[in-house]
């Protein structure tokens, strides 16, 4: 039988599907337990249950001097930035995505400047940003703008351009103007899209947000991996990784699930 | 008299010529099928008809209005797919065509529910009260296209332009569209323009047949010349063919 | 002109942790309400960013070594003061080999550092010391500060010039860590300085007076061991009270202002102003297009002046730190 | 007319397109004009015409020490991370996504695994890339792959999936075999959608090259960045990111030709 | 003699029966129409007969052969659509027929020669010698089928299985598909299994027409039963149907 056609039973694929995260757990512990054999003082890959340590101690202990538990406040200063700037994005590609698709005038005079824009390394322009917008959420949150919003503005218009031209035709002989096309027409149906969008810049805007977080700023994940690094703590920094990782699982999950939901009418190709 | 009128239309695409001197004349009520080769101008000419493009030379008007600039409330169109809006139910599709006139494009309160009972009679009427909450990609595709024409006359269009409404459905639904569009057009008379690839189709629905042509040809560049109105069949009788030459090649006639 | 509300700039190092401390205790608070203005502090991660922003115009005043001090904001054309001469580094900055050696053995190795920065003028004036010159190395990579740690623990590094608390930490991590140069050696040369903006200052002496009285007020308590003071330095420094002492010990800090007003005054100054200038120079980062190491005037407190009388850009002003150490704040 | 069917002429179209650039220029020589009203030397907007001899400056003349032209120097050796890193990241994506989306058993045991690595914030692993691959061009290298491939692969992996199950059963009444299918069927139909992957990973292969290369490195475009950084040479910045922005534009429209030429069986949907 | 045989075949999806007590017995060379009602599982008895699934019960075997596991060239198969690599060109989709059974899927030199040469002769024979150097994508629905069963043929299957290949087609367009496969059948003759919605395409073409229904039916639950063959039209005569009623409901026969 060909492979293609070999499909594992159900115990079989949930081992499958436990192995290589078993696979690197083992890596990882017997990497631990020779560099720390070497040098019991090694940080580098402390022991796994050195992590857990770690983790618990995070997760629970308050810090002394505040008497807050900073993962907590950590995580709450990121997420408001990382959601701010996305969903600013989200609401400028929209618009501006509709704008440029929809009208003929637009699409000349933005379109390629967008284009351009989408190439710019944001990063670079760091100095400038905190000059313009200070050292507070701001700068964080447009520099997460400024990183994902070009590029989902060039997809949302290329959505909209890609909409029939039948229905934009159907909806004009039905006496609908170009504000109503906008809204009734285009707007409903490239929403899933403004989604998956949002779902696909998650990544790079974490990137821009502990970027961002590691230049100024007393809270933050970031900023949290950012200090222990120049320690070489990598108990507390894996201990941010997972916890990043885990996050980020969830905010997809989540923006899944509302696609799913709310746009029943698009079956699929989400 | 004629309601509609097309007057020495010529159109082409970067210098290309896809239709040339077009001249028509067509009365209020008549069904008109259009046949031809593929790509020798159908969909253009109807495009022209819905005033989505400016022919390069002549004017099209209807019921003596001024030729218009862009598709309006006056045309009504049916294409052979994307003719419906995926994103609302069946029902919200029919209100559309009074809710999208409106300056937002939402009806509300008291003229909405009397737009919805509007919409549930229309429905009725094409057959497709039973699905009323559905999207149209659970509807098969004739009942989309069935969708499609209903809601292009809830707009009370003065012209229906169809292009290849049919083309995409299988043989048997075809025949069912046949008979939903006679009845339709038996309770109110409209004005149709429908482009067909099946010849037998055009006639047994429409009152003229309309064949574009290229009249003339040049083996050494096949894009030199545009193609016209070549045939102009009655075909009222039953469908049985008795046609008259509409005009001589290189002599246009005005209609 | 006059104003009341100021805002410094200050990243973590051991000779600049009061200012948080200043900022958190309401010291700082106390003293710009004894002379009615308003003093915001603002912590950087990034050292580099804070001079940049300073210079860009979004901050009054600064923490900065006295050649960054030189090269951006001075070299910027912002004329720029040295309010308080916080501490020299004795010992914080260290040249540090892979295994034995000495100095000299950094012939045709490669060397890790943040290049342009303090550790590249130490190595330079260390390399100074053995009759070698960088050309001598095999290279000099630009490594950042917040991976020299694990950076030192590859096999491609084989030195690396840094700084506390990393020089500690490596010292301590790395069993094989050999410090063959530190900035003892050069005492003095490395200054650790609150800069503030010289026209702002000269219109709001006031800010002047209330930074200094602020910060000699830590420097008493510092001075006096307050255990409580000293561990809330260690703990925004992110280590114990004992690593944040062996830090002090590499640090001769200036408690007594009538210290810091005698390091303004030492003629000392005015050589090691002229080697810094001189590196800058050699390594293009004086100032825009700047023709020779003189490009930029430096001041004294004394009235002397180095480099270009016309373009002084740099002023160390000892008069704040007098009044403290006159007790007249 | 509505709005949407207002189509500019053809002078007007390129007027329009350029607004947007010639603005920004504006905007910025004010601000740059005003900046150095008050500060002749002020080096965070310098003067456009500063900007440009800068620009030839480091486009032509060579460094005192060295004799190199750095620019040149560090555009190699940055192109050479980035092509490298990228290329393999496609490799990889490519064989990985074709098993994924074609053995049952791959798809099983790595899918989710994959999933998981994509959310991982790989700037965060940095120190221990470094133990593991040096400080050289490998861990440079290795870092874009790491930051770039699991997305890819999950795009490639859900690209085979959607390859028409009756082309896979088709080709088994032929008599292929798995790799038949693979290397017949498979491969050259998601060939396409590879080096639209690799575009539109490009813009985050560039963030993690700049981030790489401020850590540890002695030439390329982000050395160079952070390092005139230290000195506020925003003329040398800003030289810089033009000439990133540039390179990042020609690269997308190379790749873009490429895939135009090579695969016009695929007429859209690129 | 029985070529193909299926022998008391189930098959259910999570539980949900689809089929039930399948029977059938099909000899060389027939042609085998098969209509039901959309969702019946027409297609699932294909995919059967195809070896892409197994039975949940029952047994299916061709040419005396132990029952297969997985598609092979025994079995040849044109679908609705995708039938045809997109990504090969039209001569290479018909060498596709012999050279992915090699090991890495290409033929080189000699090998590769003559099966060009062979191509070129099936192109001939299915009148698409003058495209063969296109991509699929340039062709035209009715051409794009002939290539998938040219293709399919190629490979000189046992049996061939069609899962309404026309369906896509306009009616012109299907009517030449007809003649097309019927010269083809004259030439080589060939077991044929055809699934098509079109009635009077399945007695135009078949030699027997099978007709999937559900005999038991549960008004509270239409899942809970699945279907069969319920009639097994003669269809030889020129497609006047005269009809044997197959077997019995609920008394499964034997064949
Ligand atoms: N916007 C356009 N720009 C350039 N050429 C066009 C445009 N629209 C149509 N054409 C060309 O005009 C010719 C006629 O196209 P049209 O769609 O009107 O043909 P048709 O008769 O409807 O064909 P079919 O039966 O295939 O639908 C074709 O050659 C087409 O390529
Ligand atoms: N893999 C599957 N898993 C679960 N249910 C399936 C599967 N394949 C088909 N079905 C269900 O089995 C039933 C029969 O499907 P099948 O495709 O065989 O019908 P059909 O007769 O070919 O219909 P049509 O005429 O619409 O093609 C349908 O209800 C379908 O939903
Ligand atoms: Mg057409
Ligand atoms: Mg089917």
């Amino acid at each position: 039988m060909r492979l293609i056609n070999r499909k594992p039973s159900r115990p079989v694929a949930l081992l499958l599907a436990a192995l290589p995260f078993v696979a690197v757990a083992i890596a990882y512990a017997i990497g631990s337990e020779m560099r720390l054999a070497v040098n019991p003082q090694d940080r580098l890959l402390p022991a796994p249950a050195t992590i857990l340590d770690t983790a618990i101690r995070l997760f629970t202990e308050a810090e002394r001097r505040s008497g807050r538990i900073l993962l907590w406040h950590d995580t709450g200063a990121s997420l408001f930035r990382l959601l701010s700037g996305v969903a600013i994005a989200a609401a400028l590609s929209l618009v501006l995505g509709v704008l440029i698709g929809l009208l003929p005038y637009m699409r000349r005079s933005l379109s390629d400047f967008v284009a351009v824009l989408s190439m710019v390394p944001p990063l670079a322009l760091l100095p400038i940003l905190f000059i313009i917008f200070g050292l507070g959420e701001v700068s964080k949150i447009v520099l997460i703008v400024i990183g994902t919003a070009p590029v989902m503005t060039r997809d949302m218009a290329q959505r909209v351009i890609e909409i029939p031209r039948e229905q934009i035709i159907k909806a004009q002989t039905l006496g609908a103007s170009s504000l109503v096309i906008a809204l009734r027409v285009v707007l409903p149906q490239i929403l899933p899209r403004l989604i998956s969008n949002v779902r696909l810049s998650l990544g790079t805007a974490w990137l821009f947000l502990i970027a961002a977080e590691a230049v100024a700023s007393e809270l933050g994940l970031g900023y949290r991996i950012f200090l222990v690094r120049r320690f070489l703590a990598m108990d507390i920094i894996l201990t941010y990784v997972i916890w990043i990782t885990l996050l980020a699982f969830l905010l997809d999950w989540m923006l899944r699930a509302l696609s799913r939901r709310a746009f029943r009418w698009a079956e699929a190709g989400l | 008299m004629s309601f509609v009128s097309v007057r020495d239309v010529w159109q082409s695409y970067g210098g290309r010529p896809i239709l040339e001197r077009v001249n028509l004349s067509v009365a209020e009520g008549e069904f008109i099928s259009i046949v031809g080769a593929s790509g020798c101008g159908k969909s253009t000419f109807l495009r022209l008809l819905l005033a989505e493009e400016q022919p390069t030379r002549g004017v099209i008007s209807v019921a003596g209005d001024m030729p218009a600039v862009e598709p309006d409330r006056a045309r009504g169109v049916v294409f052979q797919r994307y003719s419906v809006f995926p994103h609302l139910s069946v029902r919200d599709n029919i209100i559309a065509a009074e809710s999208f006139g409106t300056r937002l494009g939402w009806l509300w309160g008291a003229r909405l529910r009397a737009a919805r009972t509007r919409a549930d009679e229309t429905l009725g009427r094409i057959g497709l009260d039973h699905v009323a909450g559905h999207y149209p990609a659970a509807l098969s595709g004739g009942m989309q296209q069935r969708l499609a024409i209903g809601q292009a006359l809830t707009a009370r269009p003065r012209i229906l332009l169809l292009d290849e409404p049919f083309g995409a459905l299988d043989p048997g639904t075809r025949v069912q569209m046949h008979d939903f569009l006679s009845d339709l057009r038996a309770q109110s008379p409209m004005t149709i323009f429908m482009v067909t690839h099946d010849l037998a189709e055009g006639f047994k629905l429409g009152d003229r047949v309309l064949v574009f042509d290229k009249p003339r040809w040049d083996p050494h560049d096949p894009g030199a010349y545009g193609a016209t109105i070549t045939y102009d069949f009655d075909a009222r009788h039953g469908g049985i063919p008795y046609h008259h030459l509409r005009e001589k090649i290189h002599e246009p006639t005005h209609a | 002109q006059e104003k009341t509300d100021f805002r410094i700039a200050w990243s973590i190092y051991v000779g600049w942790m009061p200012w948080g401390y200043l900022s958190d205790s309401g010291i700082m608070d106390k003293w710009a309400e004894r002379y009615g203005i308003s003093v915001e502090i603002v912590q950087f991660n990034d050292y580099i960013e804070s001079i940049n922003q300073y210079t860009a115009g979004a901050f009054d005043g600064v923490s900065a070594t006295n050649m960054d001090t030189l090269s951006i904001p001075a070299g910027s054309g912002v004329d720029t003061t040295a309010l308080i001469i916080g501490d020299y580094s004795d010992g914080n900055d260290a040249v540090i080999l892979k295994g034995e050696g000495t100095l000299a053995d950094l012939a045709g190795k490669p060397v890790n550092l943040v290049e342009l920065s303090v550790s590249h003028y130490l190595l330079a004036r260390g390399l100074d010391t053995v009759g070698l010159s960088e050309m001598d190395l095999a290279s000099v990579i630009n490594t950042s500060d917040a991976d020299m740690i694990a950076a030192f623990s590859t096999s491609d590094v084989e030195a690396v010039v840094t700084w506390n608390p990393l020089v500690s930490e490596i010292v301590a991590s790395y069993p094989d860590a050999n410090i063959v140069f530190d900035s003892a050696q050069i005492p003095g040369e490395i200054l650790d300085l609150m800069v503030v903006n010289t026209d702002v200052l000269a219109a709001n002496p006031d800010f002047g007076r209330a930074m200094v009285g602020a910060w000699y007020e830590v420097m008493a308590l510092m001075a006096a061991g307050d255990e409580d003071v000293l561990s809330a330095l260690a703990e925004a420094s992110g280590t114990d009270l004992e690593g944040y002492k062996a830090q002090l010990d590499a640090t001769a800090m200036f408690y007594d202002p009538a210290d810091a007003v005698a390091q303004a005054l030492s003629p000392d100054l005015r050589v090691t102003m002229t080697n810094v200038a001189e590196f800058l120079f050699e390594k293009d980062i004086l100032g825009v297009g700047a023709p020779s190491a003189d490009f930029i005037g430096i001041e004294y407190p004394d009235g002397t002046v180095t480099g270009d009388p016309g373009n002084i850009r740099l002023r160390f002003d000892a008069g704040f730190m007098q009044m403290a150490a006159d007790g007249e704040l």
